[in-house]
C-alpha cells in the first residue's frame, strides 16, 4: 500500500517494456496487453479512492527517496485531494483511450508503446511532489505526444505536432527557469511541499530587474501552464493539434492534458505564491472571461465537428479559471467569504473533471461519425437522428452535458465558479454568464445541422454506433450523470484539501514586497 | 399524516421521471410501445395529486405548508440544500400539472397514434411532467433553476417531435435559446440573492430580505433578475418570440406546455418570489406584463392558422397573470393561471381534433398541399364535430371573460386589482388600460375564431363529408376541462356566480404581505381590489360584449367587411400580421450580427491571430515567404509558417552566406572579429 | 629601452605584412609564407622582450620551439597542398571552394 | 618539481607514448589489409592508460619545473579525452570512408592528438599552451585531409591548416605581448604581475588577451573563429568529425578554464569561492557576448542545413556557445557546469555521429533525403538517433537536459546579471528544436514505412548502444558522473 503511486506510476511502463518485446505482427496480443496494463492502473487507483482518507486534506502515500543528492534533487510521490480525482481520471481516459485505439492499423507496436509511455508521464505529472521530477515527467508528455499526432494523425499532422511541441517547449524553458529561481531563492529544494513552507517568506520583497520575483516566477510559471490549460493568447495550438490528433490522443489531451495547466497553477503557483495570487486573481478571472466568450464564438463559427469541440475546450476552461480567481474571496480584503472561496475553487476543481469526462465523451463521438462519414463538416451531414438513433442519443446528452445542463455534473461545476467568483468579480462572472448562452447556441446548432432535417441520401447505410464504441462512450456518460445528480462523492475527497489550499493562501500572503 | 404531503410529493414528482426511463430504454420493446407505462404513471400521480388536493380542503388552513430539505452537496462553509415546499398554492399547481397531463396522455393515444417515435414522445412527456412538478414543488432556487431548464429541454425535445420539418427543428431550437437567455437573468438573481444572503431556500432568502441583508438596487436588481427568468418560460416581451413557433410541435404539447403549465411556470415562479420583490421591480413587472396581454393580442387578431391565433391568446393571458402579480394581486394571477390552464388547455385540445379530422380529410382527398390548420380552409364544422364544438365554445366564452364561466371569476379579479393599483398611483393608468383593452380584443379574435372554424359555410366544401368528430380519447378531454370552464366549480361552497369571495380558492390561497419594506400591505391591496371590483366587472362584461359583438357582425353576419376594415387598418393590419416583424427585426439586428462577430472572431483567431502573429512574425516581411519557398513541405517550412521561426530563418539564411567556402574570406572575417572586439573591449 | 620599441615596431610590420599577405595571396604557398612571417613577428616579439626587456630566457625557449613548430606546420601544410594539387591541378585556394554554406 | 622527479608522476603519458611507438612499429610490420588492427593497439593501450590515470596517486602538483599540473581537474579531462578516442577508434574500424586506406597512421595520429590533449589539459604554461595547441592541431590538420582521393577532404585539410595556423599565429602574437608585459610564461607569474600591473597597461593586455582568445576560440569554435567548423567537419572523414566535436573541445575548455581563472583571476572559482578578478578587464561581458552570439549563430545557421553531418557541426558550435554561457560566471559551479555538460555532450553527440557514418555506410548519403522512412527500416537507428536528438535538444529525461540544466543553474545561482544568458540560452534551444526534430521527423513522419528490418554490423550496435544508453541513463540517474566531477573539482591553484 505505501508503495501503491509507485505502481500506478511505472506500471504502464512495464506494459511499454512487454510490448517492445512482443514481435510487431502480433497486433492483438499489444493492444491486450496495453488494455492491460492500463486496466490494471486504473483498478489500482479505484484502489487508491478506496484507502484515500478524505477527511485528511494534506498529502497521502508519501513516497520519498534520495535521487540526486548533490543537487537535493529527490523522488517524492503524494497524492491529496487535488490530484487523487485527476489521477483516477488519466487512468479512466487511459484505458478507454486503448479500446478508442483498438482500430489503429499503423504500426501498432509503436502506438501502443508510446501511447503507454505518455500514461506513464501524465501520471508521473499529477503525483510527484518534487518539483523537478514535476518538470521531468511535464517534459516526458511531449515526445510521445509529438509521434502520436505526427505519425497517426490527420492530414496537417506534422504541422500540428511540430507547433504542439514548440508551443509547449516553450512554455516549460521558461518555467525552468521559474524553477531555478525558486530553487536558489527558496534554500535549494525541489522539495514542493517543503517549497510551500518556505517560498511565501522566502520570497519577500526579492527583487529581479526592479520587479518583485513573486510577479516574475509568478509569470514565468503561468506561462509554462497557461500554454496547457490553454489560456486566452496561448490557445492557437490547441483547435489544430485536437483536430489532427487520433481520437484517441484527442480524448487525451482535451480530457488531461489541458488539467495539468490548471492543476500546476493551482498547486505551483498557488501553493508557493500567495501574494501572487491575489495580485494576479483579477487577470485570472478575465482571462476566463475571454476564454468563455472568444471560445464560445469561435466555436459557434466551426463547420468542423472537432474543431468547434476543440473550441468548446478554450470555452469550458475559461470557467475554471474563473472559478480559481474566487479564492481571494476567503482574503481578508473581500470579507473573508469563505463560501464563495469554496464553490470556487471546489467549482474549478470540479469541472476540470467534469470537462475531462464531458469533452472526452465529445470527441470519441467525432471520432465515430468520422469513421463512418470520413469527414466531419457540420454542414455535410443532416437527418442522421432517423439513421442512428442510438448514436444521437449518445450525442444528445453529450451535448447537452457540454452545454452544462443541469442533471449533467458540468452544471453544477460551472455555476459553484460562478457563484463563487460573484462576490468578487461581480462584473467579469456576469459578463461571462453570455457564454451559457453561447454554448447551448453553439452545441444546439450544431446538433440540428448534424441530426435533424431530412435525411441526407448519401448516408442511408450509415451503421449504427457499435459496441465498442459504446463501451468506450457510456461508462463516461454514466460518471457524468452520476455527478450531475449526486455530486457529494465528488466534492467530498476534494472538500478538505481545498480548504487547506484557501486557509494557505489566505493566511500566508503577506502583501510585503508585491 | 403530517407527512404524507411529502411522500405523496416524493412519488408524484419520481412516477413520471421512472415511466421517462422505462420509456427510453425499453419504450419501442414493450406492446404498444409502453404508452401504459406513462399513462399508468400519470393516473397514479392524478390521484395522487387529488388526494393531496382533498386533503388540503378538508385542512381549510389557509397557512398550511410543509417542508423538508436534505443536503445535496456541502463543502463545509459551502453547502446547497434541496428540499419540497408543499403549501395550498403547491397543491393546487400540482392538481392542475397531473390533470392536464394526464388529458394529454389520454388524448394523445390517438392524436399520434402510428407516429415513428410515439414511445420516445411520451418518454419526454414524462420527463416534462417530472421537471414540473420539480418547478413545483421547490422550495429553494437551485432546484428551481435546475428543474426549469429540463422543462426547457423536455419543450425543445417535443418541439423538434416532428425534426425531420426543419421548421421544427428552427423552433426547437428558438424555444431553447429564448429560455436560456431568461435563464441567464434568473441565475445572475440567483447570485446575487445567495451573495448577499448566503442560502438558496425562500424561507431563508425571505428572511435575509426582511432583515435587510439585501435591499435596495441590489434586491431590485434581483428581483428583475429572476423575473427575466419568468419573462422567458411565460414568452414575455421582447422573449415572445418562441412561443407561437413552438406550435410546430404535436397539438396536445402545445395544450400541456405552450398553454397550460410549462409557460406558467414563469408566473409561479413571480408568485413564489413575491415577497422579495421591490415596489420598483413590480413596476416593471407589471408593465411587462400588461404590455405583453395587449401587444399579443393585437397579433392574434389577424392571424389565420388557428393555432397561432390560441398562441397569441396564450402569451397575452400570461401577460395578464404578469400584471396581476406586477399590481400585487397574485391571488389573482395564480386563480387566472389555474381557471386559464382549464379553458386554454381544452381550446387547444379543441384546436387539435379539428386539425386531426382536417388532416384526415385532407389526406382522403391526397391533397398535401393546403394547410390543416389554416381557418381559412374551415368553415361550418359545428355539425360534423358537436362536442368539439361545444366545449370549445364554453372555453371560448370562458376565455372572453363571460360571466358564469371561470375566465370571467379570474379576469375580473385581475383587472380590479390593475384598477385599484392604478387609483393608488393615478400616474400608472396604462396598467388598466392595457387590461381592458386586451379583454375587448381577446372576446373578439377568439370569436372570429370560432365562427371562422365552426360556422359559415364550409370553405372547402369538398372535404366537409370527411369531417368526423375525433374519438373519445379525445373527446373525452375536451368534455372534462369544458366542464371544467364553468365558473361552478370556484366559486364553491357559495354560489355568487360574479364573485369569489368566500369561495374555496380565496379562502385556502390568502395574499401574504411582501416582506419588502415599502410594499403595500396585503390587506390594502385586497380592500383595493374589493372596492375597484363592481367598477372593474362593469367594464369587463362591457369590452367582451363589444369584442364578441363585433366578431360576430364582422365574422358570422358579415354585415362589416374584415377586409374592408383590414385595408382600413393598413400599415397597422400589415404590422399585427407579420407579428410586427420581431423576428425578421430580431434576426436582422441580433441572430446575423452575432454569428458575423463569431465568424470574424474566428477568422481573427484562427487566420489572424494564429497565422500572423503566433506564427507570423516574419510574415511582416514579404521576401519571407519567398524565402519559405525555397524549401518544400518540410518542419522548416512548417516552421517558417511558424512566425518567430521565420524571423530566426531569414536569420539563418543571412548568416550562412557568410559561410562562403572562400578560405581567406574566413581569414578576413577572424581578423576583423579580433579587431571589432578589440574595439568592444575598450569601451 | 629604444631598441626594444624599434624591435616591437619590426615585429608589428611583420605581423601586418604576414596578415596582408594571408589576406591577398591566392597561392596556398605563398599563403603559409605569409603565415610563417606571421608566427616569426611573434618570435622577434619574444627574443627581443627577453633580451631587452631585462627578463628571463623564457622568451628564447619560446621562439625556438615556435620555430620547430612552425616547421612543422609549413610540413603538413605543404603536404597537404601538394595533395590538392594532385586532385584538383592548382594550388590557387580560390579553387577549394566546394564545402560552403 | 624537478623534472625527474616528474617522471614519477608522469607515467601515464608515458605509457601513452609507449603505445604511440609501438603503433607505429606494430603498424610497420603488417600488411594493409590487417591495418585496423593498429586500432585495437591503440585502444588496449588507451585503455591500460585510463588505468594508469584512474588509479594514480592523487596528488596535486605541478610537474616538470611549473610548466604543468597534476591535478584532479586534469585527470578528469584526460579519462574523457581517453573515452572519446576509443569510441571514435573502435567506430573508425567500421568506417566505410577509411576502407580502401592504410589505418596505421590514422591512430597513431589519434594518439598523438590524445597526447597533445594531455598537455592542453594540465597546462600552466604559455609555451605549454602553444606547443600543445599546435601538437593537437597539426594531427588534426593530418586526419581532416586523411582522404587523399577525395577532393572534400583535401579542402577540407586545406582550410584547416591555414585556419589554424593564421589563427595559432595571432594567438602567438598575442602570447608574446603578454610576455612582454608581465615578463613570464607562467600562469600563476603573470597573475601576480597583472595583480601589480599599473592602469596605463590595461589597453595593451586587452589587446593582448584578445589575440589570445582567437587562439581559444579558434579550438572550441566559438563565433567569431568558428569559420572553419562546418567546413571542415563536413569534408573530413565522419570519424574524424565526431572526434574533433569532442576532444580537442573539452581540452580547450580545460585550458581555457585554467587560464582565465588563473591568469586573469585569482583562481578562487577554482577553490570553490567567488572569484574576482584580479585585472579590471571585462573579460566577462566578451564571454557572455561571445556565448549568446555563438550559440544563437550555431541554431539559426543550423535550420538552413540539409547535410546532417554539416547541421551537426553548426550544432556543436551551439553546444559550444551552451558551454561558453557558464564561462562568464566564474564560479566553481560554473566550472562544474561546464564539466558535467562536456560528460553529456560526449555521449550524445559522438551517438549523433555515429549514426551519421552507418547511415552512410549503408546508403552513401548524409542528406535529409537519406534519411527518409529510416526508422521504419532500420528501428534501432531510429530510436537511438530519436534520443539524441532529444537530448541535443535538451528535452528530459535526456543527458543533454541535465547538462542544460546545470548551466542554467549555475548562471541562475550566479545572479541577476546572468537571467538574461538563461532566457536566451532557453529560447536557443526552443530554436534548436526545430532542426533536430527534423531529422526525427523525415526518419519517421515521411517515406513509406518497409516490412523488411534491417539491423546494423553488430560492432556499429553496440557502439551506438554503448552511447544511447547512457544518454538516457545519464538523464535520469547521474549521481556518479556528478560525485565524480565532484571530486575532480580539485586544482592546483596559487591564490594571491
Amino acid at each position: 500500500m505505501e508503495n501503491i503511486l509507485n505502481w500506478i506510476i511505472w506500471f504502464p511502463i512495464i506494459g511499454m517494456v512487454a510490448i517492445a518485446f512482443i514481435p510487431r505482427d502480433k497486433e492483438n496480443v499489444i493492444k491486450i496487453t496495453a488494455a492491460v496494463a492500463t486496466g490494471l492502473q486504473f483498478l489500482l487507483t479505484l484502489v487508491l479512492w478506496q484507502n484515500y482518507d478524505a477527511g485528511n486534506g494534506s498529502m497521502q502515500f508519501m513516497v520519498r527517496a534520495e535521487w540526486i543528492p548533490s543537487f537535493n534533487i529527490s523522488y517524492i510521490l503524494g497524492v491529496d485531494g487535488l490530484s487523487l480525482p485527476m489521477a483516477i481520471l488519466t487512468a479512466l481516459l487511459c484505458f478507454i483511450g486503448v479500446f478508442v485505439s483498438w482500430n489503429i492499423d499503423k504500426a501498432v507496436k509503436g502506438y501502443f508503446a508510446l501511447f503507454l509511455l505518455l500514461d506513464t508521464g501524465i501520471m508521473g505529472v499529477f503525483l510527484s511532489m518534487d518539483f523537478f521530477l514535476f518538470y521531468i515527467f511535464w517534459e516526458v508528455m511531449l515526445l510521445p505526444m509529438y509521434f502520436l499526432i505526427g505519425i497517426w494523425g490527420g492530414p496537417q499532422r506534422e504541422y500540428a505536432a511540430i507547433k504542439f511541441f514548440l508551443y509547449t517547449l516553450f512554455g516549460s524553458v521558461l518555467m525552468l527557469v521559474g524553477i531555478l529561481g525558486l530553487y536558489f531563492t527558496c534554500g535549494k529544494t525541489f522539495d514542493i511541499l517543503e517549497l510551500m513552507r518556505v517560498a511565501p517568506e522566502a520570497l519577500n520583497g526579492v527583487m529581479w530587474w526592479g520587479m518583485s520575483a513573486i510577479k516574475v516566477i509568478w509569470i514565468l510559471l503561468f506561462i509554462g501552464f497557461a500554454i496547457k490549460v490553454p489560456v486566452f493568447p496561448f490557445h492557437t495550438w490547441l483547435p489544430l493539434a485536437h483536430v489532427e490528433a487520433p481520437t484517441a490522443i484527442s480524448v487525451l489531451l482535451a480530457g488531461i492534458l489541458l488539467k495539468l495547466g490548471v492543476y500546476g497553477i493551482l498547486r505551483i503557483n498557488y501553493g508557493l505564491m500567495p501574494d501572487g495570487v491575489y495580485w494576479f486573481s483579477g487577470a485570472l478571472a478575465a482571462l476566463g472571461l475571454i476564454n468563455v466568450i472568444w471560445g464560445g464564438l469561435c466555436a459557434l463559427a466551426q463547420t468542423d465537428l472537432k474543431k468547434l469541440v476543440a473550441y468548446s475546450s478554450v470555452n469550458h476552461m475559461g470557467y475554471s479559471l474563473i472559478g480559481m480567481a474566487a479564492i481571494v474571496a476567503a482574503g481578508e480584503a473581500n470579507g473573508m467569504n469563505l463560501k464563495a472561496a469554496q464553490a470556487g475553487l471546489g467549482g474549478a476543481v470540479f469541472q476540470m473533471f467534469n470537462h475531462g469526462t464531458i469533452s472526452a465523451m465529445l470527441f470519441i463521438l467525432v471520432g465515430v461519425i468520422y469513421d463512418r462519414a470520413h469527414h466531419r463538416d457540420i454542414e455535410g451531414f443532416g437527418g442522421l437522428a432517423a439513421q442512428m438513433p442510438i448514436y444521437t442519443g449518445i450525442t444528445a446528452l453529450a451535448f447537452f452535458a457540454g452545454l452544462g445542463l443541469p442533471g449533467f455534473s458540468g452544471f453544477i461545476s460551472e455555476a459553484m465558479c460562478f457563484i463563487g467568483a460573484f462576490p468578487v468579480y461581480r462584473g467579469i462572472v456576469i459578463a461571462s454568464t453570455i457564454g451559457i448562452l453561447l454554448n447551448a447556441a453553439y452545441f444546439l446548432w450544431a446538433f440540428q445541422r448534424i441530426f435533424f432535417g431530412e435525411l441526407n441520401e448519401k448516408y442511408t447505410d450509415l451503421p449504427e454506433i457499435n459496441r465498442l464504441e459504446l463501451f468506450t462512450v457510456v461508462p463516461l456518460l454514466v460518471i457524468t450523470l452520476f455527478f450531475g445528480i449526486y455530486p457529494a462523492p465528488y466534492l467530498d475527497i476534494i472538500a478538505s484539501t481545498m480548504d487547506e489550499i484557501i486557509h494557505h493562501v489566505v493566511s500566508l500572503a503577506t502583501f510585503a514586497g508585491m | 399524516m403530517e407527512n404524507i404531503f411529502i411522500n405523496y410529493s416524493l412519488f408524484i414528482l419520481f412516477l413520471p421521471l421512472a415511466a421517462f426511463v422505462i420509456q427510453i430504454f425499453f419504450g419501442k420493446r414493450l406492446p404498444r410501445q409502453g404508452d401504459w407505462v406513462s399513462v399508468g404513471a400519470i393516473i397514479i400521480t392524478l390521484i395522487l395529486s387529488i388526494a393531496m388536493f382533498v386533503a388540503m380542503l378538508m385542512g381549510k388552513d389557509p397557512n398550511f405548508k410543509q417542508e423538508a430539505s436534505f443536503t445535496w452537496l456541502d463543502m463545509g462553509a459551502f453547502s446547497i440544500q434541496l428540499g419540497f415546499l408543499v403549501d395550498n398554492i403547491t397543491v393546487i399547481m400540482l392538481l392542475v400539472v397531473a390533470l392536464i397531463s394526464t388529458c394529454t396522455h389520454i388524448f394523445s393515444l390517438k392524436y399520434l397514434e402510428g407516429d415513428i417515435r410515439y414511445s420516445r414522445y411520451f418518454a419526454y412527456l414524462g420527463l416534462f411532467t417530472f421537471s414540473m412538478n420539480g418547478i413545483v414543488l421547490s422550495n429553494n432556487l437551485i432546484s428551481m433553476y435546475m428543474s426549469w431548464e429540463l422543462v426547457g429541454v423536455s419543450s425543445y425535445l417535443l418541439i423538434g417531435h416532428w425534426f425531420e420539418k426543419d421548421s421544427a427543428a428552427n423552433a426547437a431550437k428558438k424555444a431553447f435559446l429564448t429560455n436560456r437567455v431568461g435563464d441567464i437573468g434568473f441565475f445572475i438573481g440567483i447570485m446575487l440573492i445567495y451573495t448577499a444572503i448566503g442560502s438558496f431556500v425562500f424561507g431563508d432568502i425571505f428572511e435575509g430580505v426582511s432583515t435587510g441583508m439585501i435591499s435596495g438596487t441590489t434586491l431590485t436588481l434581483a428581483g428583475v433578475g429572476l423575473f427575466l427568468g419568468a419573462m422567458g418560460k411565460s414568452s414575455q416581451f421582447p422573449l415572445h418570440i418562441w412561443l407561437p413557433d413552438a406550435m410546430e410541435g404535436p397539438t396536445p404539447v402545445s395544450a400541456l406546455m405552450h398553454a397550460a403549465t410549462m409557460v406558467a411556470a414563469g408566473v409561479y415562479l413571480t408568485i413564489r418570489i413575491f415577497p422579495l420583490l421591490t415596489p420598483d421591480a413590480l413596476l416593471i413587472v407589471a408593465y411587462v406584463g400588461g404590455f405583453t396581454a395587449l401587444f399579443a393580442s393585437t397579433i392574434a387578431i389577424t392571424q389565420n392558422d388557428i393555432k397561432k391565433v390560441l398562441a397569441y391568446s396564450t402569451v397575452s393571458q400570461l401577460g395578464y397573470m404578469i400584471l396581476a402579480v406586477g399590481t400585487g394581486v397574485y391571488t389573482a394571477a395564480f386563480f387566472h393561471l389555474v381557471t386559464h390552464a382549464m379553458f386554454k388547455a381544452n381550446l387547444f385540445y379543441g384546436s387539435g381534433s379539428v386539425i386531426h379530422s382536417m388532416h384526415h380529410a385532407l389526406h382522403e382527398k391526397h391533397d398535401h398541399e393546403s394547410d390543416p390548420q389554416d381557418m381559412r380552409n374551415m368553415g361550418g364544422f359545428k355539425d360534423k364535430m358537436p362536442i368539439t364544438y361545444w366545449s370549445m365554445l364554453v372555453s371560448t366564452l370562458a376565455i372572453a371573460g363571460v360571466p358564469l364561466f371561470s375566465g370571467f371569476l379570474s379576469k375580473d379579479a385581475i383587472l380590479a386589482g390593475s384598477l385599484s393599483f392604478a387609483q393608488h398611483h393615478p400616474e400608472h393608468f396604462l396598467l388598466p388600460v392595457f387590461g381592458f383593452g386586451a379583454a375587448a380584443i381577446t372576446a373578439f379574435y377568439m370569436f372570429r375564431m370560432m365562427f371562422m372554424t365552426f360556422h359559415g359555410k364550409p370553405q372547402m366544401p369538398e372535404l366537409i363529408n370527411d369531417i368526423h368528430e375525433s374519438p373519445k380519447e379525445m373527446t373525452g378531454p375536451l368534455v372534462l376541462l369544458g366542464t371544467l370552464s364553468i365558473a361552478i366549480w370556484y366559486i364553491l361552497p357559495h354560489f355568487n356566480p360574479i364573485s369569489t369571495h368566500g369561495s374555496w380558492f380565496t379562502s385556502l390561497v390568502q395574499p401574504v404581505t411582501a416582506v419588502v419594506p415599502g410594499n403595500l400591505t396585503a390587506h390594502s391591496i385586497e380592500e383595493g381590489a374589493h372596492h375597484a371590483h363592481n367598477l372593474a366587472m362593469g367594464i369587463s362584461i362591457g369590452v367582451a360584449a363589444f369584442g364578441i359583438g363585433l366578431a360576430f357582425l364582422m365574422y358570422l353576419k358579415k354585415v362589416l367587411s374584415a377586409e374592408r376594415w383590414g385595408n382600413r387598418a393598413g400599415f397597422m393590419y400589415d404590422w399585427s400580421l407579420n407579428k410586427y416583424y420581431f423576428d425578421e427585426n430580431y434576426d436582422k439586428y441580433l441572430y446575423q450580427p452575432t454569428l458575423r462577430l463569431a465568424n470574424k472572431i474566428a477568422w481573427i483567431d484562427w487566420e489572424l491571430y494564429d497565422k500572423y502573429f503566433i506564427n507570423g512574425f516574419g510574415r511582416v516581411t514579404n521576401w519571407a515567404s519567398s524565402v519559405a519557398g525555397k524549401f518544400d513541405y518540410n518542419i522548416i517550412d512548417q516552421i517558417l509558417v511558424d512566425g518567430l521561426g521565420r524571423i530566426t530563418d531569414n536569420l539563418g539564411n543571412i548568416l550562412k552566406k557568410i559561410q562562403t567556402g572562400k578560405l581567406q574570406n574566413y581569414l578576413l572575417y577572424v581578423t576583423a572579429g579580433v579587431i571589432i572586439l578589440m574595439i568592444i573591449q575598450s569601451f | 629601452m629604444q631598441e626594444l620599441n624599434t624591435y616591437l615596431f619590426v615585429a608589428a610590420i611583420l605581423f601586418s605584412l604576414g596578415v596582408f599577405g594571408v589576406m591577398t595571396r591566392r597561392n596556398g604557398i605563398a599563403i603559409l609564407m605569409g603565415v610563417e612571417l606571421i608566427l616569426n613577428a611573434a618570435n622577434i616579439n619574444f627574443v627581443a622582450f627577453s633580451r631587452f626587456g631585462g627578463m628571463n630566457l623564457d622568451g628564447h625557449i619560446f621562439a625556438l620551439l615556435v620555430i620547430v613548430l612552425a616547421a612543422a606546420e609549413a610540413a603538413v601544410a605543404l603536404a597537404i597542398i601538394i595533395n590538392i594539387y594532385n586532385n584538383l591541378n592548382t594550388i590557387n585556394v580560390d579553387e577549394a571552394s566546394a564545402l560552403k554554406e | 618539481m624537478t623534472n625527474l622527479q616528474s617522471l614519477s608522476f608522469y607515467y601515464p603519458e608515458l605509457i601513452l607514448i609507449g603505445v604511440i611507438l609501438a603503433a607505429i612499429i606494430y603498424d610497420l610490420t603488417i600488411h594493409q589489409s590487417k591495418s585496423g588492427n593498429v586500432g585495437w593497439v591503440l585502444v588496449a593501450g588507451l585503455i591500460a592508460v585510463a588505468g594508469a590515470i584512474y588509479f594514480q596517486e592523487q596528488r596535486v602538483t605541478t610537474l616538470f619545473t611549473d610548466s604543468i599540473v597534476l591535478d584532479p581537474f586534469a585527470s578528469f579531462f584526460k579519462l574523457i579525452v581517453i573515452l572519446a578516442t576509443i569510441f571514435v577508434s573502435i567506430v573508425s574500424l567500421q568506417s566505410g570512408e577509411l576502407k580502401d586506406y592504410r589505418k596505421g597512421e590514422y591512430f597513431t595520429l589519434l594518439g598523438i592528438i590524445v597526447f597533445g590533449l594531455f598537455l592542453m589539459v594540465s597546462t600552466v604554461d604559455l609555451i605549454m599552451v602553444y606547443i600543445s595547441i599546435e601538437i593537437v592541431s597539426i594531427m588534426s590538420f593530418v586526419l581532416a585531409g586523411y582522404l587523399k582521393q577525395n577532393t572534400r577532404s583535401n579542402e577540407a585539410g586545406l582550410k584547416y591548416v591555414v585556419y589554424g595556423a593564421f589563427s595559432s599565429g595571432i594567438m602567438l602574437f598575442g602570447l608574446s605581448y603578454i610576455y612582454g608585459l608581465t615578463g613570464s610564461t607562467n600562469y600563476f607569474l603573470i597573475q601576480q604581475a597583472i595583480a601589480t600591473m599599473d592602469a596605463s597597461a590595461n589597453t595593451a593586455l586587452f589587446m593582448a588577451m584578445i589575440m589570445v582568445l582567437a587562439g581559444f576560440g579558434y579550438k572550441i569554435s566559438s563565433v567569431p573563429f568558428h569559420f572553419w567548423t562546418p567546413d571542415v567537419y563536413e569534408g573530413a572523414p565522419t570519424t574524424i568529425t565526431a572526434y574533433l566535436s569532442i576532444a580537442p573541445k573539452a581540452g580547450a575548455f580545460a585550458m581555457m578554464i585554467r587560464f582565465f581563472n588563473q591568469v586573469l583571476a585569482d583562481g578562487g572559482a577554482m577553490g570553490g569561492l567567488d572569484a574576482s578578478s584580479v585585472a579590471s578587464l571585462p573579460w566577462a561581458n566578451i564571454m557572455s557576448l561571445l556565448a549568446v552570439i555563438t550559440m544563437t549563430l550555431g541554431n539559426v545557421v543550423a535550420l538552413q542545413q540539409n547535410n546532417i553531418k554539416r547541421m551537426l557541426a553548426y550544432s556543436s558550435i551551439a553546444h559550444a556557445g551552451y558551454m561558453l554561457l557558464a564561462m562568464p560566471v566564474m564560479s566553481g559551479d560554473s566550472i562544474y557546469a561546464i564539466m558535467i555538460y562536456l560528460v553529456m555532450y560526449l555521449f550524445m553527440n559522438l551517438g549523433a555521429f555515429f549514426v551519421v557514418i552507418t547511415v552512410k555506410n549503408k546508403t552513401g548519403g548524409e542528406t535529409f533525403d537519406d534519411y527518409k522512412g529510416l526508422g521504419w527500416e532500420m528501428p534501432l537507428i531510429g530510436v537511438v538517433m530519436t534520443i539524441f536528438m532529444v537530448s541535443l535538444t535538451g528535452l528530459p529525461p535526456s543527458a543533454g537536459f541535465v547538462g542544460k540544466f546545470y548551466i542554467f543553474a549555475s548562471l541562475i545561482k550566479g545572479g541577476n546579471q546572468f537571467y538574461w544568458l538563461v532566457v536566451v540560452g532557453g529560447i536557443n534551444s526552443v530554436i534548436s528544436l526545430y532542426y533536430y526534430f527534423r531529422v526525427v521527423k523525415v526518419m519517421f513522419l515521411e517515406g513509406e514505412r518497409k516490412d523488411t528490418i534491417l539491423q546494423p554490423p553488430t560492432v556499429m550496435a553496440c557502439m551506438l548502444l554503448a552511447t544511447a544508453i547512457p544518454t538516457v541513463i545519464l538523464g535520469i540517474y547521474w549521481t556518479p558522473v556528478a560525485d565524480w566531477i565532484q571530486n575532480s573539482l580539485t586544482f592546483f591553484i596559487q591564490t594571491l
